[in-house]
């Protein structure tokens, strides 16, 4: 079994090893229902609720030195503080705060708890500055501001936009909202039902509120915002529901509307200018975006923008990717459906594109391209690279040099069996014929399912280790293509899916990922899908959370679990760090299950819903973490009695 | 043929006895066979006679049936664009059509000409299986109600004979139509399979001594090969019937794209059934003719040997070209280019048969009865018939001709022509062996030329209709297309050929009441059952017969055959229900068989299995539950071993 | 012999009128054709309020509008098929039992779950997200996705208007004081509750409405 | 052999002509046209072996035979005579059967794959009784759909993919080639050329349901450069600026027919029913069953079930003013 398991998980290899491992799998799947049950059941009985899962695979020596691989962590807000979702432009999510360390983590207790009052997935970060906590809740997006200063963080303001409920009938994977950002004195978040709005941090009141779309036509918002100096860089999501997919830029002060890049369409549309160089031949051509589509359905073709955006200061591009075509059904549109399912870099000020890569032609399983690129200078075979690591739904690690545009690698990180591998030299993969689903005919085991190998939950990458930390699945479905017809405001998907754990029972697994070497390095095989972004500190931990409720820290060299804390509901939140007014390290993560982690909703042990932020610190404490009596202005008294019972620093 | 006398009873000699000689002969068979009179006789009777009339007069009824739903869709097509039917109502109307005609008459009704002749021709007292004959009559008759309980809601199987799957789907046909028909099918299958096991045995183990395998009538090489060619055929639609029923009722795949279920898959298996049954449904018929034929050309059958050999090869062949049917279903063609060469080759033994009858015509001297008319008629449709098939074996042609009224002219040639035409002339020529009088000779001409002109006058003109590209199943059909006028001359012909049939049974209804009586052999035919009084007592034979010839009553004008046949004397076997069995080739008697007497084990176990499915077809699993229970009793009632019918007594051959 | 014959001959007169008799009321084509049963008039649907929401009028209007499809396996076969290709198994999953629409199998009805509740539910569209489906699909093919839905088992049948919004189940336990006399118990309300059970099939108590799932068609 | 069949096709009364469209005796293409040769060879040969039988039956029955001396006396003394008969009669009908084998295997080698690889592809999708017909195009960009009415470039070989999105129909055009069954689950592939411009009518050959005799289809043959411009109207959406008056019927058909019917460049994307981008560039409706007028489009816009009992198409609860505003926008879809 064991030799199974780590051949599975093996460097990757010629393309001949390639070849028998793709024929070792499929035997394996092929005599793999029984089997797969049975490994079902192993784990299932192995692994005790709560016990910590055994670290698999080569605990050997840390990885390369740390000096290979290094980002650029503009605009390097104060180490205490954490502006924005992913904490900086390259999206690297690494804290330089190192009071947590291997030694005392294990005496992480909760310090605080806030309930936020709603129930849907909650998919965002806290944002900390000026010892204020913003927080933004799923539907009906309430925005909160908690005064860190004040023991048990008493609520400072809270304002409720009051988005349209029509909105929760037209988002397609749970109402969530991905987090705010904070830009000159202003919290900037989005609405579900296409508005986005900008609320000052001290008073809590709107500055101002931008409509982008209708919603009535089945277009939501649920991403992060990214602002970078004077804009703000915002998309839509809605690939289930045939809208024309779009990034726009907002002017950070008044909300007004700069420029609007679609993903679909002519090249002025899609504005794309004579300095569009994208690497590959079969991606150079005029009106891509329209001639790889049948007549007309470009304009409900998707490629919609719902997760994450890196700019680089040095070279001024912003690079994000775009989502699956619409409608699902591939027979019913013909050609390469660009620029679907694939990334862009775009100059942050001009909005026109420089280069942009298709991961999934013509993709026909849903495989969108909108997962994180984290930005990273590497020294691969030899030279050093400005690069970038995206961990795409097909289940493919693409290592991409991020000024031309070239895939420097592409290796699976998770279980797939949809394609035979990336031909670097034309970057096109290679599709079996046999996973390529026919309309109303059932294609048994199609791996990975449509929320890919990996959905949108963000990665994070350590300088110290030079290693890439992020959740993934083990997921596998059986699909029926039914072509659909366009109906404005409903979904146009046609896709029916049955979806079932891969070889090894496990749907969940956490890794680390060696971006140069292209190899998994460590990984915990979770019994559920670990869908909350990660967290790398400087002091070698790396946080994160699963689907049932878990919330682990992990050494980022070794991949042992340290600590572990049982959360109210499932994590899909993203953990962040920061610095209270104590000058105490904090580690902080929303729980509330929901979004795609529903899919495995009927697993027997799967939490319910919930809403509640668990702040975490050594040994519990937190500014005046006496009980909190009412502060008179006589009150010395009972101050002093708060110190009194107060536990020792 | 001396037979050893030993002690016990275990060797018993048969009594060899003159029925002339001994008057009390006759009274004491006729109160062995005789079965009660009233309500409790009829339904336990087992004689071969009863079930064969039975069978004859429900079928014609099913044949009048299905020419009513004939006559409204002719009404429906005669004009373009007509609404006398809704599309539903017609498609309900052409199915019924087709199964009725096809399964509940075609068979059955020559079920019913062999059951009343075999016996009577191969010199024996009864069926082999006499209860498992009446088994299969009631079977059929409760199959063929069953097939129409659904018909006055106006739910009856509306997706062709053929039921094409998805079409007879549950998603496309959700009602319980298709199960009716699904249902229906596999009780009418149990029936015939019993009728084809009983017909085989009797064959091969109850001949009159001395009648030899070459010298069996060609009606009987017929029903045997149709008999032996439905036991390999009926079981592939019965499964085709059954997971399609799952299908639609359990969630099976078989049929079900969705599941990975493969539509062809119901072709082949409903085709690979649906071939050898047209070739089932015409070889007796063939074999009416080739036995009437001679008698009306005062000469023996030219190439007796031929004819027989080309009957069963006709059925050995029939077993290879079911493509033939899906020539149009995107097959490769090397498969079809094979199983078109098969479908040409197939045409050959029909030509022997064909040409022995021309010969027998020719080289005889043809006596004008209406049987011979229907006969010699016969053979001019049955060529017509046979071209238009061989038309469409060439793969080419068929992707054209396919699904158009070409092919549904072919049919109905070569089902009217070579089954309703015989079946006619035959009930003509046995008449006086079934009833005892003679049908009317002016009233019989008048109704085969009507019936000979009207189905000229309807059915060829398809051909032209098809060839115009009208395509067949359609409810109705826009004007402009040149396919007016042909349907309004096809309406006609129909209606003309319905005047025939009419005639046909308003002659044999007043011919069985005041048609002149007829004495053993009105038409001095040659074969044995015309040995016997008409109507034959219930015995058959007071002694069993000896044959030494294949044409024993016409011995004395024939020479070339040693020693001769008698009828007067023979072996007794009166000791209860008695009748001789014999070996299988040269028909040397070694046992005395014990036939049971009548039973109500056949008509109870019948109705407790139309029960059991009519449970199955409205899902009360509780009583499919109590009718199985009881279909279990009346089986074990019916086969509980009797003493009386030991097969104790055996007659050692003698080796001299 | 004679027997068998008028036997025969009985038979074939009586075949003659039951095929007969069947061509006039054959009733198979009720396919996507005209509905077997009377369609009721918008009006009389339009008059079926949303529920007893709060302020709302007490419903006293005889609510038990059946579907016209309602013993009709063609019309539940079409209404699966409209189901995935109108796109509501986007929202409401391919299974009927709910993605981002709610499931329509179990027998919780925000907005009732007697067949004319699900027909408006439909016809005018929900608050939250559900589309009005009014102009793209006439009324007798609304009714036939109304058809499927009763055959997932979960709606409530047609004289269960009341029971349907107040969440009443099949034996569940009533306390003493909603007896029976339920129909005139509640004194307060001006109109007697009892208008709405004049439903044409009798259930037996009012409001604690008989089994919600109906049969299997 | 063909000069031959062709003289005799003159002969017969059954003229090929526009009044007999679905007659194939006579083909224009060659997909269909070794198929017609042979059908002809094969109806020879049995109107002479019908001629033949009958012939002899009559004289075997009416020819001068001595007396009998009694009605009992037979024919023959022995069980014996008239065997060549047999021999001679099975000898001719084996030759004969052998000759029209052979031949009937060199045509289906012949109508098998056209001669030279057919430029155009079409997929043809046959649903409960229509057909929509997918132009196939290594660009996608000059993908098209267009129902019902197939066109086709003159004298050059089609290759037709079908596929079935619910029972089994079959693609029959008979004066181009042999018909073709449509098999869910499968895509089966044929092929038909035209060598004379013109309008050729077909209809499905398969027993598939209610409707099936209303489930006919033209295939248009066009002078390959008239093809051309009509496939490149086909691509164009409609216009989606609309005269004044019209706004409101293009709005009433959006929102009534647009969840079924597409009109490209509309909010109509809906792929039940056809595509009705340009309605108004073909002959027919519903399958070829009414001429493509305003007065025919009202009529089965109004109450389809009435003309085509059983069709998919639901009877629309619209009002009058609201019906003659669609059909006049409709009437604008060249």
């Amino acid at each position: 079994m064991q030799r199974i398991r780590a051949h599975l998980i093996s460097a990757p290899s010629t393309e001949a090893r390639d070849r028998c491992r793709d024929r070792l799998r499929a035997s394996a799947v092929a005599s793999g229902s029984l089997l797969a049950l049975a490994l079902i059941a192993l784990p299932l009985a192995a692994d005790a609720q709560g016990a910590t899962p055994a670290a698999q695979g080569a605990a050997s020596a840390p990885a390369a030195s740390a000096s290979a691989t290094t980002a650029n962590f503009a605009p390097n807000d104060p180490p205490g503080e954490w502006h924005s979702q992913a904490r900086d432009y390259a999206n690297t999510r690494f804290s330089p705060l190192a009071d947590v360390n291997a030694g005392n983590v294990s005496r992480l207790k909760v310090a605080w708890t806030f309930a936020d009052g709603t129930q849907n997935g909650h998919e965002a970060a806290p944002l900390v500055l000026d010892n204020t906590m913003y927080l933004v809740t799923p539907f009906p997006n309430i925005s909160y501001a908690l005064d860190l200063t004040k023991a048990g963080a008493p609520i400072k303001w809270s304002y409720a936009p009051n988005p349209t409920p029509v909105a929760i009938g037209k988002a397609c994977c749970d109402t969530v909202n991905r987090g705010g950002a904070y830009a000159n004195g202003k919290i900037i978040y989005n609405l579900l039902d296409m508005h986005t709005i900008a609320v000052d941090a001290k008073t809590g009141k709107e500055v101002w509120r931008t409509k982008m779309g209708d919603v009535t036509h089945g277009e939501t918002m649920t991403m992060a915002p990214l602002v970078v100096g004077n804009k703000v860089y915002v998309g839509n999501s809605g690939g289930e529901l045939g809208v024309w997919g779009w990034l726009a830029a907002l002017d950070v002060d008044t909300g007004k509307e700069l420029w609007r890049a679609y993903s679909t369409g002519t090249d002025e549309q899609v504005k794309i200018g004579p300095d569009f160089k994208p690497f590959y031949s079969w991606m150079k051509g005029k009106d891509l975006g329209k001639t790889s589509w049948p007549p007309g359905m470009d304009r409900t073709g998707a490629g919609s923008v719902w997760a994450w955006v890196s700019y680089d200061p040095e070279t001024n591009l912003i690079y994000y990717g775009t989502s699956n075509p619409s409608p699902r059904v591939p027979a019913q549109r013909p050609g390469y459906n660009l620029w679907t399912s694939a990334i862009f870099a775009r100059d942050a000020t001009t909005g026109m594109a420089k280069w942009a890569y298709q991961f999934t032609p013509h993709d026909q399983w849903d495989y969108d391209g909108v997962n994180e690129n984290v930005l990273i200078d590497v020294n691969f075979q030899g030279k050093p690279r400005k690069a970038l690591i995206h961990f795409d739904r097909n289940a493919f690690a693409y290592l991409m040099d991020r000024t031309t545009g070239e895939v420097l690698s592409a290796e699976p990180f998770a279980y797939q069996n949809w394609s035979k591998g990336i031909d670097l030299k034309t970057g096109m993969p290679i599709v079996v014929p046999e996973m390529q689903p026919r309309p109303n005919v059932k294609l048994p085991n199609v791996c990975p399912p449509d929320i890919g190998g990996k959905d949108w939950q963000p990665s994070a990458f350590s300088p110290r280790t030079g290693l890439v930390y992020a959740g993934i699945f083990n997921i596998c479905m059986d699909v029926t293509d039914h072509p659909q017809s366009y109906i404005a405001g409903t979904p146009y998907d046609g896709m029916e899916m049955k979806r079932f754990a891969a070889p090894g029972g496990n749907w969940g697994e956490f890794m680390a990922w060696d971006p140069v070497a292209g190899k998994k390095v460590w990984s915990i095989k979770e019994k559920f899908m670990t869908m909350s972004g990660a967290l790398a500190t400087a002091g070698d931990i790396v946080f994160y959370g699963t689907a049932d409720g878990w919330f682990r820290a992990v050494d980022a060299r070794s991949g042992k679990v340290l600590w572990s804390y049982k959360l109210g509901s499932g994590v899909i939140g993203q953990p962040m760090t920061y610095l209270g007014p104590d000058k105490r390290q904090y580690v902080a993560v929303y729980s509330g299950v929901g979004g795609a982690a529903m899919v495995s909703s009927k697993m027997p042990g799967f939490p319910p819903r919930g809403g509640t932020l668990y702040v975490f610190s050594i040994d519990g404490e937190s500014p005046h973490s006496a009980a909190g009596m009412l502060q008179t202005e006589g009150g010395a008294a009972a101050a002093r009695q708060d110190q009194g019972m107060g536990g020792k620093p | 043929m001396a037979a050893v006398l030993t002690g016990t009873d275990a060797l018993r000699v048969p009594v060899i006895a003159r029925p002339a000689d001994d008057a009390s002969i006759a009274p004491r068979l006729d109160r062995i066979w005789e079965t009660r009179k009233g309500l409790l006789g009829t339904l336990s009777s087992v004689d071969h006679k009863t079930i064969g009339k039975r069978y004859l007069v429900t079928a014609f009824l099913f044949l009048l049936i299905g020419g009513l739903e004939a006559a409204v869709m002719r009404a429906q097509l005669a004009r373009p664009n007509e609404t006398l039917l809704s599309p539903e109502q017609y498609n309900q109307l052409f199915t019924m059509h087709g199964v009725t005609m096809i399964f509940l008459y075609a068979l059955p009704v020559l079920s019913g000409f062999s059951n009343f002749l075999w016996p009577l021709m191969l010199g024996s007292r009864d069926m082999a299986f006499p209860r498992l004959n009446a088994f299969s009559y009631w079977l059929f008759l409760l199959a063929g109600i069953f097939l129409y309980v659904s018909f006055p809601i106006g739910r009856a199987p509306d997706a062709g004979w053929f039921n094409y799957v998805p079409y007879s789907s549950l998603q496309y046909n959700p009602g319980i139509n298709i199960d009716v028909y699904a249902l229906g099918m596999v009780l009418l299958g149990l029936s015939t399979t019993v009728g084809s096991i009983n017909f085989v045995v009797t064959l091969i183990r109850t001949r009159a001594p001395g009648m030899s395998i070459n010298r069996v009538p060609i009606l009987v090489w017929g029903t045997l090969t149709a008999s032996v060619g439905n036991l390999f055929a009926v079981p592939a639609v019965s499964l085709a019937f059954l997971m399609l029923w799952m299908d639609r009722r359990f969630g099976s795949h078989f049929f079900d794209v969705a599941g990975g279920g493969q539509p062809l898959l119901w072709q082949h298996l409903f085709w690979m059934f649906g071939h050898p049954w047209v070739y089932a449904v015409v070889l007796p018929a063939m074999g009416i003719v080739s036995d009437g034929l001679p008698t009306f050309c005062r000469r023996p059958l030219v190439g007796y040997t031929a004819v027989a050999l080309a009957t069963v090869t006709t059925m050995v062949l029939g077993f290879g070209v079911w493509v033939h049917h899906m020539f149009a279903t995107g097959l490769p063609p090397i498969s079809l280019s094979f199983f078109s060469a098969a479908s040409f080759v197939i045409v050959i033994p029909s030509a022997v048969a064909v040409f022995a009858w021309i010969a027998t015509i020719w080289t005889g001297r043809p006596q004008f009865t209406t049987p011979f008319l229907f006969f010699a008629g016969f053979i001019v449709v049955f060529v017509i018939g046979g071209v238009s098939g061989f038309m469409t074996a060439a793969v080419p042609v068929d992707t054209q001709l396919t699904d158009t009224y070409f092919v549904v002219a072919h049919l109905h040639y070569v089902l009217i022509g070579i089954n309703v035409f015989p079946v006619a002339g035959g009930i003509h020529y046995w008449f006086p062996k079934f009833t005892g009088r003679m049908m009317g000779e002016r009233l019989g001409k008048w109704s085969f030329w009507i019936m000979f002109i009207g189905f000229n006058l309807g059915f060829f003109p398809m051909h032209i209709a098809g060839l115009l590209g009208m395509p067949r199943r359609i409810y109705t059909y826009p004007s402009g297309l040149g396919w007016d006028s042909v349907n309004l001359v096809i309406s006609i012909g129909a209606y003309v050929f319905a005047l025939g049939v009419l005639l046909f049974v308003i002659n044999v209804w007043r011919s069985a009441r005041h048609g002149a009586r007829a004495g053993e052999n009105p038409w001095d035919a040659p074969s044995l059952e015309w040995a016997t009084p008409s109507p034959p007592p219930a015995y058959n034979f007071a002694v069993i017969p000896t044959v030494a010839s294949r044409y024993p009553l016409w011995e004395d004008r024939l020479t070339g055959h040693q020693g001769h046949s008698s009828t007067s004397q023979g072996m007794l076997l009166d000791n209860g229900r008695e009748t001789i069995g014999t070996s299988a080739l040269d028909a040397v008697p070694d046992v005395i068989l014990r036939m049971p007497g009548d039973s109500f084990a056949p008509l109870l176990l019948s109705i407790a299995l139309a029960i059991a499915f009519a449970g199955m077809l409205i899902h009360s699993w509780w009583l499919f539950g109590i009718a199985a229970f009881i279909s279990a009793i009346a089986s074990i009632a019916w086969l509980w071993p009797e003493a009386r019918l030991g097969q104790t007594t055996e007659i050692v051959r003698d080796r001299a | 012999m004679s027997i068998t014959r008028r036997a025969g001959a009985l038979a074939l007169v009586g075949a003659g009128a039951l095929l007969l008799a069947s061509c006039g009321r054959s009733e198979g084509d009720s396919t996507t054709a005209a509905p077997p049963q009377a369609s009721p008039s918008m009006e009389a649907i339009a008059a079926v309020p949303l529920g007893d929401l709060a302020g709302a009028a007490e419903s006293h209007l005889a609510a038990t509008i059946p579907n016209p499809y309602r013993d009709d396996p063609q019309a539940a076969q079409q209404g699966h098929e409209l189901f995935v290709r109108m796109n509501c198994a986007g929202c409401h999953g391919y299974g009927a039992t709910g993605g981002m629409g709610p499931n329509l199998t179990d027998a919780y009805w925000r907005y009732g779950g007697a067949p004319v509740q699900i027909f408006k539910s439909i016809h005018d569209g929900r608050p939250q997200g559900m589309p009005a489906w009014n102009p793209a699909l006439p009324p007798q093919e609304i009714w036939k996705l109304v058809a499927y839905i009763q055959s997932l088992g979960g709606s409530y049948s047609a004289g269960q208007f009341q029971a349907s919004l107040q969440g009443d189940r099949a034996g569940d336990n009533v306390a003493p004081e909603v007896q029976p006399t339920l129909s005139g118990a509640a004194a307060s309300a001006p109109t007697a509750k009892g208008a709405d059970n004049s439903s044409a099939n009798a259930e037996a108590r009012p409001d604690a409405g008989g089994p919600p799932p109906t049969g299997k068609p | 052999m063909r000069r031959l069949s062709l003289a005799v096709a003159l002969a017969l009364p059954i003229a090929a002509s526009a009044a007999t469209p679905m007659s194939y005796l006579r083909t224009f293409g060659p997909a269909g046209d070794p198929g017609t040769a042979l059908g002809y060879g094969l109806g020879i040969v049995s109107i002479v072996v019908m001629v033949v039988v009958t012939v002899l039956v009559l004289a075997g029955i009416y020819r001068k035979r001595p007396r009998p001396a009694s009605a009992r006396e037979l024919t023959v003394s022995r069980d014996e005579g008239g065997l060549p008969w047999i021999y001679i009669g099975v000898g001719v009908s084996t030759l004969v059967l052998i000759a029209c084998a052979v031949w009937t295997m060199l045509t289906v080698a012949a109508v098998a794959m056209p001669a030279h690889a057919a430029g155009l592809t079409l997929q043809v999708n046959a649903a409960q009784w229509w057909w929509n017909v997918r132009y196939r195009n290594a660009e996608p960009l000059q993908v098209f759909d267009a129902p019902n009415e197939i066109h086709i470039p003159v004298g050059r070989p089609v290759r037709i993919e079908l596929t079935s999105s619910d029972v089994i129909h079959s693609f029959w055009i008979p004066q181009l080639a042999g018909k073709m069954d449509v098999i869910p689950g499968q895509t089966n592939v044929t092929w038909l050329q035209a060598d004379r411009p013109g309008v050729y009518r077909g209809q499905c050959g398969e027993y598939c349901g209610v409707q099936h005799a209303h489930m006919s289809m033209y295939v248009v043959a066009d002078a390959p450069e008239d093809y051309a411009a009509w496939a490149a109207r086909q691509r164009a959406p409609a216009s989606s600026t609309v005269a004044a008056a019209l706004v409101g019927g293009q709005q009433a058909f959006v929102r009534n027919c647009g969840a079924c019917h597409a009109v490209r460049g509309t909010g109509a994307g809906g792929i039940l029913g056809p595509d009705l981008t340009h309605l108004k560039s073909r002959r027919t409706i519903a399958a070829g069953m009414l001429p493509n007028t305003p007065g025919n489009l009202s009529a089965w816009i109004a109450n389809a079930q009435a003309l085509k009992p059983g069709c998919r198409m639901p009877t629309m609860a619209l009002s009058g003013p609201e019906l003659s505003a669609i059909v006049a926008y409709l009437d604008t879809l060249h």
